[in-house]
Formats: C-alpha cells, structure tokens, sequence
C-alpha cells in the first residue's frame, strides 16, 4: 500500500482542474452583486467550506458508530482523518465569514445560530483531539474517540436549535426562509451555477484530502505499532 | 472442567501479550499460576473474570463461554484483584451488604456474618474500611469475593503489600476457602507462599503456560527448581526459535 | 457437577425476578453513594464551598444591583450548576476508579446500565442537594424569591439532562491521563444546548413570562434529556468495557 | 451612487485567507508524511538489527 495508486493521482489531478476551474469562475464568470460588491464572491467559497466542515463531521459519526459495531482499526483513522479536515475547513468557513459580516453587518461577529454552532463545533473537535491526546492505548483511544464523536454530532443540531430560538440574521441562501435578513440575496442562474459547481469542487476536494489523511493516518498506526513492538 | 482455555490470544495493538495459551482446571483445583513480572498473568487473570476481551481463542467457565454468557459467568466468578475494590467511607458490613445486592445473595445477613467470621473479622464489621490495615483489607476482599459463593475464585497477587503476619491470616483464610470446594486460580510470583497454599503449579511465561505439575508429583522442596527449569526451557525454545 | 442443572434454574430466576433485581442492584449503588457521602460528606461539602464562591465572585464581577440581578440571575445560577457540577462528576467517578471499584461493578452479574443509571442518579441528587441549597441562600443574599414551581421544574430537567451526558463523559475523563482538566472540556461544548435552553427557561420563570414564551425551551430540555439519556444508555458499554 | 458597494479589500481578504490556509494545509500533510516516512525507515532498521 506504500505505492500510491493510480486512481488517487487521477483524483489529484481532477481536483486540481476543478479547483482551478471554480476559482476563475468566481472571479470572471460570477456577475459582480449589485448591493454589496466583489465581497459577495467570498460567499462561494465560503459556503462550500462550511458545508465540507458539516459534512465531515457527519462522517466522524458515522466512522465513530461503525468503529463501536466492528472494532476495526480503520474507522478510527477514517474518525481522526475527517475531524481533522472538518477543523480545518470549518475554521476557514468562520474566517471567510466573519470577514463577509465585516462590511455587510458592520461587525466581524455576531452570535447568529450559524456562526455560534460552528464555533462550538469547534471546540467539540478542539475536544475531541484532547481526549485522544490523553490516552496512550491505542484501542481504548479509539473507543473513547467513537463515543465522543458520536456524542458531539448529535449535540450539533441541538446547539442549532436553541441558538435559532433566538432571532438570526444569518441569510438564509437555499430555501425561503426569513426574507428579512439582511444581507440575503437572489442568485441569478449564473452564481447558483458558480454555487453548486464550488460545492461540488469542495466536496471532491474533500474526499480526495481524506484519502490522503488516511494513508497518513494507516501510516502513523505502522509507525506506532513498530515503537510498541520495539520497546517490547 | 471448572475453567477451559482453548488457544487463547490477546494482542494489545501489535503487542502479542498471550500466544495460544491453553488452560484447564478440574472443580476443587487449586492452581497458583507463577511467572515472572510482564508474563500476562495479570492480561490472563482479568481475561478470565470478563473484564477483558480475548482477541481469538475460547473461554468457557462453568460451562458458560466468555464474552457472550458474561452474565452467566460472572456469577460464577469471585475476583481479587491487587486493588482492594471496597468502598473507604463504608464499614465492613455495608460493603458486604453492597456486593450482596449486586449478586442477588439470597439470606444475605446471614451469609454475610457467615462470611465475616469466615475472613476473621466480626469483630470490626463496622468499623469503615479506610481505618483498616492492609491485612484486614485484603481479608475482607476476600469475603466480598467469595460472598456469592462462587464456583470459581480467581486471585492476582493477594499478598502484595502485606507483612508476615498479615500473610499468614490471609493464608488461613484461603486454606478455608478451598477446602469449601472452591476452584481457586491464583498469580503469584512468591514460590514459598504458593508452595504452602497450591494444589497445582503452572508457569505462565512468554504468553503461555510453559510447564504445569500436581503438587503430589513434586519432589519435596522442588517448585523452586522446577520453575527454573520452566524458565530456562522457555528461553532456549525462544532462541532455538529465533536461530532458525 | 450440577452446574448445568444449577444455571438453568439461575437463568429462570433472573428471568421471573429479572426486574426485581434489576432495580435492587441499581438501589444498592445508589444507596452505596449516598451513604458514603453521607458519611464523608467530602464531595457535598466541595461542591457547595465551590457553588457559593462562584456566586460571591459574581456578585463582584457583574455589580448585582437589584436591576442587573433579574436579568442575570438565572445565568449565574446555571454557571454556578454546571461548574460545581463537573466538580461532583469528576470526584465521583475517580472515586470508583482509584480503589478498583469501577472493576468491582463491572464484575457483577448485573447490566451496565445499572451502574450508568446509578452513578447517574445518584451524581443527580447531588446536584439537586447543591441546588437546594444555594437556592435559599441566593434568595436571602440578593433579596429575589426563587421558590418558584417553574424553577424547580427547570433545574430538575438540567440536571437530569447534564449529570446523564456528565456521567458518560466522566467515565471516559478518568480513565485519561489528564483527567483532572478533561471533564469540563469535554462536557461543556455538548451541554451548550442544555444550558442555553435552562438559563432562558429560568429566566422567563423570574421574570413571570407567559407560559408560551418558555415552552420552547422546556421542550428544548426535554428533547435533550430524552435524547442524550437515551444515546449514553447505548455507548455506556462501549466506555467501560475492554 | 446606488453601485455596487466597495470591498474589493474584503474579498481579496478573504480568498488570501482561504488560500493560505489550505496550503498551510496541505504543506503540514507533505511535512508529517515525510517525518512519518523517515521514522518508519529508522524504525524497520532497527527492528533488523535486534
């Protein structure tokens, strides 16, 4: 498994050209927004962020719920690989936000529902990676990971809710929604199209990152297995 | 047979701790399982009284097969283990009382004086167990652990930590026990201790048990080389192994 | 040997008086708890110090005049809660660990979630002892009554809905290296819900909100008592057994 | 005077934000495959020697 297979550097190489694709597309494709100018087009990629960040912590529940029912080591990889992503994708999707809010709101922070659960999303993962760290046996660090993983995305939708109760001013971009909001605005069909083709990027993206952090992940399990085995 | 090991392997990540080790003991046994330190008598112990998963092999106990039968097995087990598993700010009596509910001991303030007599220690019952001496302690993890009355007792080094008097009484106490009938398994790494107490002897080295001998087939004064042979039989296995 | 025979005839008690004997085990260890705190009364008296501190800090960092004091005080209470809280969770779990008890529950023929739903419970009415007396001397303190129905209702919920995620998390904290910093790290982020929905809920009670106002967030408590009870009901297993 | 606002500086704020991060990103994945790559070898040389 050391060779790296051909199917991973075709998605390399598909990334990189989506990539490339859906940047030029921001800037020469999207028409510029009426109202609130050239930042509007940090919002493509920002949303698409923000959407990796969700779905990967998605997929740590999963790995986390299929790790308890298998005991297989692999799933533990798959749960820190896609933690790790989501930290780093989440994180940009904060920044990108709250540098949109700046000019839009008139403040880099506010304690709408989105941006407050995905902070504590977070700190849940910031978490998560403590435990890890305060554990030396592999096997138990990856049940505890599991556990907390699991714990941690179904709290996520419920930090949502109560947050929500309060009154938001996140624009709802998909949806209907609450039409107030400001900042919100309609998408004529060529920025949905730049839209979705960023979402789709980010999500390719994402699976190809995955893989690498995988491999990554396998190959630090070797390596500790090998110091285990040494100090034997 | 009281406890069935078939090809037992239990591997903490890479780390193989026991390789196929394979273990019966008949009803009424006494074995004291010796070894040196890092051996896995403690993994093998705690295997055995389902507070740890074998990786591969079979487990039956009783009759009743680990991890599926837990339950069942656990019912059957009393456990001491080198932690005294008895609550500092509760007195002898209200230990007892505890462990008893947890085991659905029928006749439970009967059985428990029963079993305070048993480990010698009617006259402190209540007194909390925090102002206990090491020795009383011990004795009374004891009785908590043969308060169900469990087929089969297992002991990780119950004399750890305890001075020549107290090691006596306990050794008292646990001749008692055995002559209930108990099947009892016990690690120990003091030769003399076991020598007086075990009615089988088997060395636990490298994973496996390496030589096992009935206390009737031992010449008088011979654990001590016995074990050594087992020892030295293990290590040469291991370099003729590793030579080929 | 009758061992056969014996287990069949186990195997039918536990079947007839399984309930019976489910919920003697779970009194046992709750009583185990109470009567040892009662005895030591080491964790109480640590939480309590702890609880009455943080309310007497508050009164200096927020300058709790009577007007600032409506809006806030449900705010304070529940911090005072959560933290005095995770200081009870933590010290109960290490308890069992460090003399080898948690092994002994574990040893028993009996179904872990009696040891969850008893360490539960009875960290539970820990909270609740800590609550009913910081209620009182808050009152006296700061001049407000807090001896609502409503009030009682919410902190009931809280508690039962933060000890039950607390109790699981605890489990896993002690058996860290870095326990003793672990717990709240862990806890806080996952109870932000909790404590969002109870603080608002409080705080309409004080301040006699139409009924309609609050229900949401009792319903908000609700939803994540029953949820978080129910999820630490089925990972429980997988934290403390090896 | 009703065109488009100016924040142009926003924008470019928040793409170099994007940009670095994800390098920064993947630089550290390259840096620990590497480390992990050279441990492992020193490691497996060690184990033939014992």
């Amino acid at each position: 498994m050391d060779a790296k297979p051909r199917l991973l550097t075709i998605l390399d190489a598909v990334t990189a050209l989506m990539m490339t694709a859906a940047t030029i597309m921001v800037f020469a494709y999207a028409p510029m927004e009426a109202v609130m100018g050239p930042v509007q087009k940090v919002f493509y990629f920002h949303v698409a962020h923000s959407w990796v960040g969700m779905l990967s912590f998605v997929v740590a529940g999963i790995a986390g719920i299929a790790y308890l029912r298998t005991k297989n080591m692999k799933w533990d990889i798959v749960g820190l690989a896609t933690v790790e992503l989501g930290m780093v994708f989440m994180l940009v999707g904060i920044v990108t936000g709250s540098i949109w809010a700046r000019p839009i709101w008139n403040t880099w922070w506010t304690w709408d529902p989105r941006l407050t659960t995905t902070t504590i999303m977070e700190l849940i993962y910031a978490a998560y990676l403590m435990l890890r760290q305060g554990i030396e046996d592999p096997e138990r660090r990856a049940r505890f990971g599991a556990v907390y993983a699991i714990v941690g995305v179904i709290s996520v939708p419920l930090t949502f809710f109560s947050i929500r109760i309060f009154r938001t001013i996140h624009p709802v971009v998909i949806g209907s929604g609450d039409a107030g909001a400001e900042g919100s605005f309609d998408m004529t069909p060529r920025m949905l199209q730049v839209f979705f083709f960023s979402l789709i990027t980010f999500t390719v993206f994402y699976f190809d990152l995955m893989w690498h952090r995988i491999r990554l992940g396998s190959l630090a399990q070797r390596v500790e297995q090998l110091k285990l085995r040494l100090s034997e | 047979m009281m406890i069935e090991v078939r090809r037992l392997i239990k591997r903490f990540g890479p780390k193989l701790v026991l390789r196929n080790l394979e273990f019966n003991v008949a009803q009424g046994e006494f074995v004291a399982l010796l070894g040196p330190n890092g051996a896995g008598k403690t993994t093998f112990l705690r295997i055995l009284s389902s507070l740890s998963r074998a990786s591969l092999g079979e487990v039956r106990i009783a009759g009743f097969s680990l991890p599926h039968q837990a339950a069942q097995v656990r019912q059957q087990l009393g456990v001491v283990s080198h932690l005294p598993l008895l609550y500092g700010e509760l007195n002898a009596e209200e230990n007892l009382r505890f462990y008893g509910k947890m085991y659905a001991v029928p006749a439970l303030d009967r059985r428990i004086n029963e079993v305070l007599k048993l480990v010698g220690l009617s006259q402190r019952r209540r007194d909390l167990v925090r102002t206990y001496s090491r020795g009383m302690q011990q004795r009374l993890t004891i009785g908590r652990a043969v308060l169900h009355n469990p087929s089969v007792l297992l002991m990780d080094e119950p004399h750890t930590g305890l001075d020549q008097d107290a090691c006596e009484m306990l050794d008292g106490v646990l001749r008692e026990v055995a002559a209930q009938g108990h099947t009892i398994v016990m690690t120990s790494h003091d030769l003399a201790r076991a020598a007086g107490l075990a009615s089988r002897f088997d060395v636990l080295t490298r994973g496996s048990i390496q030589a096992s001998v009935q206390r009737t087939d031992l010449p008088e004064d011979g654990l001590l080389a016995f074990y050594r042979q087992a020892l030295e039989s293990a290590t040469a296995a291991r370099v003729e192994r590793s030579a080929l | 040997m009758n061992t056969s025979a014996g287990a069949s005839e186990k195997n039918q008690a536990a079947e007839t008086g399984g309930a019976a004997s489910y919920f003697s085990a779970l009194w046992a260890v709750i009583w185990k708890d109470l009567a040892a705190e009662w005895r030591s009364r080491e964790l109480l008296s640590a939480m309590l110090v702890f609880a009455l501190l943080v309310i007497l800090i508050f009164n200096f960092a927020l300058e709790l005049d009577a007007l600032a004091r409506n809006n806030v005080t449900s705010g304070v209470l529940w911090v005072t809660f959560a933290f005095a809280g995770t200081l009870g969770l933590n010290r109960s779990m290490a308890v069992e660990k460090d003399r080898g008890c948690l092994d002994g529950l574990l040893l028993a023929p009996v179904d872990r979630s009696v040891i969850f739903f008893g360490k539960a419970i009875s960290n539970l009415v820990f909270m609740l002892v800590v609550a009913a007396i910081v209620l009182p001397v808050y009152s006296i303190l700061y001049n407000v009554n807090l001896f609502r129905p409503g009030l009682m209702l919410v902190i009931f919920l809280g508690s039962t809905g933060y000890v039950a995620v607390g109790t699981l998390l605890s489990s896993m904290a002690v058996q860290a290296r870095t326990r003793d910093i672990l717990l709240p790290i862990l806890l806080f982020p996952v109870a932000i819900p909790l404590l969002v929905a109870a603080v608002k809920a409080s705080a309409g009670f004080l301040q006699a909100l139409p009924i309609e106002d609050i229900r949401p967030w009792l319903n908000l408590l609700g939803v994540y008592d029953v949820i978080f009870i129910a999820v630490a009901f089925m990972v429980f297993d997988f934290v403390v057994e090896e | 005077m009703d065109g488009p606002a100016n924040t142009m500086v926003y924008m470019i704020a928040g793409y170099a934000v994007i940009f670095t991060v994800l390098l920064v990103y993947l630089i550290s994945l390259v840096i620990r495959w590497r480390n992990l790559r050279q441990e492992e070898e020193i490691l497996r040389e060690i184990e033939k020697k014992s």
